[in-house]
C-alpha cells in the first residue's frame, strides 16, 4: 500500500473504522479494554472475525443489553456481552495458552509509547506512587501473530509517544508491528518506521515533529 | 474420595487456618465464590496470604477481607481498580504485600502447581519489571522468563454444578480461574448453584474431575 | 477462519511436504485417524517425522508408513509391541531414528508447544536414561528434568463431531492426544464421522475450540 | 501392623486381594499393566475406590464383554472397558497432569527389580538389542502419593529382585513405598525394608536369602 493523505486528522471512530477494514477476513483478533474495543463496532458480518476475550471465550459477541445482561458472560472489560452461534468456553490457563501459543492472528491495544523497534509500554506510568497492575497486557503484547496498536501520537503536551527508546516501563519487546494514530498510520518492521499515511498533517511536517527516522510506504 | 457436602458456607471453610495460602476464584463477579470469602472473613482466619485477579473491588469480598487486615500477601495481575480503595489504602501503608504476575503466567502457575510441574519458561513478562530478579533465557532467539508454580493450601471457587462425586461443570465466562485453582490446592471448596447425583453430569462434560474437589456447598443461585 | 472442508481423506491431506513433522492422535486404535493415515502413505511424502505414543501396529496405518520408508524419525512412548514388526526391523536395520519419551512428558511437550511454553521442568523421567544429555534441576529436594515443546508442521486427529466452524467433541477415551496435538501444530487436519452447522455444539462441551483447526474430513464411522 | 506369617505362598490372586484390601476406602487408583490389573477383582464396592487410566479417564469400570465393548473406550493396556456413574474424560496433558500433579492417591505397578532406597526398575531390560519403551511407566512411577509394586520376589535364577541397587535401567528414584511379593509384603521408608508379613518362608530364611538388611515390623 503506498503512502496517502487525508487533509483531516482521523477521529477515533475513523481509526476504529480503519483499523477494522485492516483486519483479514476471517481472523481470530482480540481487542483491548479502552479504544480498541470500538474496533468491533466497525466489523462487518462478510469479514467473520472471530472476537476473543482472555476471560476464556472465543466468539465473543457485541456487549449485552437489557434481558440479554448475564452476569457469567463479561469480557475481558467486565461488560455483559453476548454469545455467538459456534462460540467456545474454556478456562483461563486454556485462554492464555491460546493467546501465548501464537493461535491469535491479531491483538490490538491501547498504548503509552511504542519504540521505533515495536517495544509497547501501556501498563503503568513508573509515577512515583503509582499502584501497579497488569492484568492481561504483557500475554496480550507478545502473544498474537501482529499486535496492532492504537493511540494519540502526541501527549498533551505534545511530545511524541512514537519514540527512540521507551521512557515508561516496558510491557512487550518488540511486539508491535502497526501503530494507528489520528495523525499518522505507522507500519514498524526491522527497528524502521514506515509511513503508510498521514492525516491532518504532511509526511515532512510529521517527521519534522517526531524524535524518530522514518520513510514513506 | 467424594467430597464433603457442607452445610452451609461457614462448615465449608471452617477448616481454613491462620497463615493459609488462599486461592479466590472469579473475575470480577462472574466466578467469584462471594459467600465462601464471607464465611472466610466471618471464620477469622488470618495472615492470609491470598490468590486472586485482583485485590478487591467496592466494600464487599475480597476487599473487606483486606480492610479487617486478614490478608498479608495478594498474589495478582490487577489490583488498582476505580474502587480498589480498600486494597489502595493497605499498600500505601504498607500493611499488605503485592507480588503482581501477568494475568497468563497466573494462571500458568497455578496450572503447573496442580499438574507437578516445577517451573517454566515463558516469554510473558520478559524485558519488564515483572521479571526483575527471574531467571531469563533466550531459546530461538525468543526471551523467555522462568516461572515457578504457585501451591495453595485451600481453593474457593465456584461451580454452577457440582454431582455427589465432586465432578463440576461451569457456567459461561464464570468458569475462568476455576478449573485450574481446583487443581492447585491441597483443599478445593467449591460453591455450587446445585447438586445433582451421581450419574448427573454427562462425563463428557466434566470440566473439573471430583477427584479435585474436597468440599461442596450449595448456594442458592441468585436471579441471573 | 473456519476450516476448509476437504471432500475426502486424500483431499485433505494433500498439503503435507516431504520432511514434515506430523502429529498423529490416537492411543491405540482409540482415536487414531486411520483414513488420514492411509492418504499420507498414499500422497507419497516421505523424510516425515512423525509423533504418536507408539510406533505403529501390524501391517496398517503408520506400520505402513514405517514399512515404505517414509519415516525418517518417530517420537514416541511405546515403539516395542507384539505385532510392531515394521518399526523393529527399520530400527534394528539403522533405518528409522527413534526419540523415547516418557508418555506424559510427550502430552506435555506437545502442549507446551501449543501453549507458547519455551521449556519446562518435568520430574518424570529424573534419574533415568531418558534424562541423560538434558538439563537438571533440584527444585525443593525434587528432581526435575528439562523438556522442550514439540511443534509441529501438520496435525493428523480424530474427533466425533466438528461443526462448520471446526469446534470439535470427542468420544469416550479415543479423545486422548487429539486436544494438545491440534495446539501443537501448524495445520491441524481432523477427520470426524459426522460435520454439523455452526451452532450445532454448545459452546460449553466444546473441547477443541475451532482456531485450533484448519481441515475437517467427515469419514462414515464404522460400527461401534 | 506387626509382623505375620503363613505357611503358604501367596498365590498372584491371594496379592491381588491383599493390595486391594490395603487400598484406603475412598482412594483414587491407577493400576499398571499385567499384574496389578488383577487388584481390581478384589475392589469392593463399599471402598468406593475409583479408578484412573492414564489414556483420559477417571472412574474406569469393569473389561467391558459383548455387546459392551466400545472401541473408543479402552485402558491403558487398550483392552476394552466400561464406564462406571460419575466417570470423567478429559485429555492427555490433563491425565498425566493429574498423575503427575501428586493427585492420585495410590498407583500399583510391576517391576523387575526394586532397591531397598525404593528405586524402581520396570521399563527397560537394558539387554543388547532389546527396543527400548516406556510408555506410561516413569509418570506413573514418581506421580501417585504413593507407589505399590507387586512382583515375584526372586528371579528364574534365584536372585532377588530386591537389591541393594538396582541393575536395571531406573524408572523412577525412591518412588516405591511397598513391594508385594508370594513371599512376603515389604514397606520401604527412609531407606529401609520393613517386612510386613511373610509367606511359605520364614521371615529369617528370607533374611538369609536377600541381599538387603530387613526388618521386621
Amino acid at each position: 500500500m503506498s503512502y496517502s493523505y487525508t487533509a483531516a486528522a482521523l477521529t477515533r471512530d475513523d481509526m476504529a473504522e480503519m483499523v477494522a477494514s485492516d483486519i483479514p477476513a476471517g481472523s481470530f483478533v482480540n481487542l483491548g479494554i479502552g479504544q480498541p474495543t470500538n474496533v468491533s463496532n466497525y466489523l462487518t458480518a462478510d469479514q467473520g472475525v472471530t472476537l476473543h476475550t482472555e476471560n476464556g471465550m472465543l466468539g465473543m459477541g457485541p456487549v449485552a443489553t437489557g434481558g440479554d445482561i448475564d452476569g457469567d458472560l463479561i469480557n475481558a472489560g467486565k461488560i455483559p456481552v453476548t454469545e455467538l452461534p459456534g462460540a467456545s468456553y474454556f478456562h483461563h490457563a486454556d485462554s492464555f495458552a491460546m493467546m501465548r501459543g501464537g493461535h491469535l492472528d491479531v491483538c490490538v491495544l491501547g498504548a503509552f509509547q511504542v519504540s521505533q523497534t515495536g517495544d509497547l509500554a501501556n501498563w503503568h506510568t513508573g509515577a512515583p506512587g503509582a499502584i501497579p497492575a497488569v492484568g492481561g497486557a504483557m500475554d496480550l503484547a507478545i502473544g498474537a501473530k501482529s499486535t496492532w496498536v492504537m493511540m494519540g501520537l502526541f501527549t498533551k503536551a505534545g511530545e511524541s509517544k512514537l519514540v527512540e527508546a521507551l521512557s515508561y516501563p516496558v510491557t512487550g519487546l518488540g511486539c508491535v508491528s502497526r501503530i494507528y494514530t489520528e495523525s499518522a498510520i505507522f507500519l514498524i518492521e526491522d527497528g524502521t518506521a514506515t509511513v503508510r499515511s498521514t492525516h491532518g498533517i504532511s509526511f515532512d511536517e510529521l517527521a519534522a515533529r517526531l524524535p524518530v527516522g522514518l520513510q514513506r510506504a | 474420595m467424594a467430597p464433603r457436602i457442607a452445610s452451609n458456607a461457614a462448615d465449608a471453610v471452617s477448616g481454613i487456618h491462620d497463615g493459609a495460602t488462599v486461592l479466590i476464584g472469579g473475575f470480577g463477579n462472574a466466578g467469584q465464590p462471594m459467600e465462601l470469602i464471607d464465611a472466610l472473613l466471618a471464620c477469622g482466619a488470618t495472615d492470609l496470604t491470598v490468590v486472586n485477579n485482583n485485590a478487591g473491588q467496592a466494600d464487599a469480598g475480597l476487599a473487606l477481607l483486606i480492610k479487617e487486615r486478614k490478608i498479608r500477601k495478594v498474589i495478582c495481575s490487577f489490583p488498582r481498580q476505580s474502587d480498589s480503595w480498600h486494597f489502595d489504602t493497605a499498600y500505601r501503608a504498607g500493611e499488605i504485600e503485592l507480588e503482581l504476575v501477568p494475568q497468563g503466567n497466573l494462571a500458568e502457575r497455578l496450572r503447573a502447581a496442580g499438574a507437578g510441574i516445577g517451573g517454566f519458561f515463558t516469554p510473558t513478562g520478559y524485558g519488564t519489571l515483572l521479571a526483575e530478579g527471574k531467571e531469563t533465557r533466550e531459546i530461538d532467539g525468543v526471551g523467555y522468563v522462568l516461572e515457578t508454580p504457585i501451591k495453595a493450601d485451600v481453593a474457593l471457587i465456584k461451580a454452577q454444578t457440582a454431582d455427589e462425586f465432586g465432578n463440576l461443570v461451569y457456567r459461561k465466562t464464570a468458569r475462568n480461574f476455576g478449573p485450574v485453582m481446583a487443581t492447585a490446592a491441597a483443599q478445593t471448596i467449591v460453591q455450587v448453584e446445585q447438586i445433582v447425583p451421581v450419574g448427573g453430569i454427562d462425563p463428557e462434560v466434566v470440566v473439573t474431575p471430583g477427584i479435585y474437589v474436597d468440599t461442596v456447598v450449595q448456594i442458592a443461585g441468585e436471579n441471573k
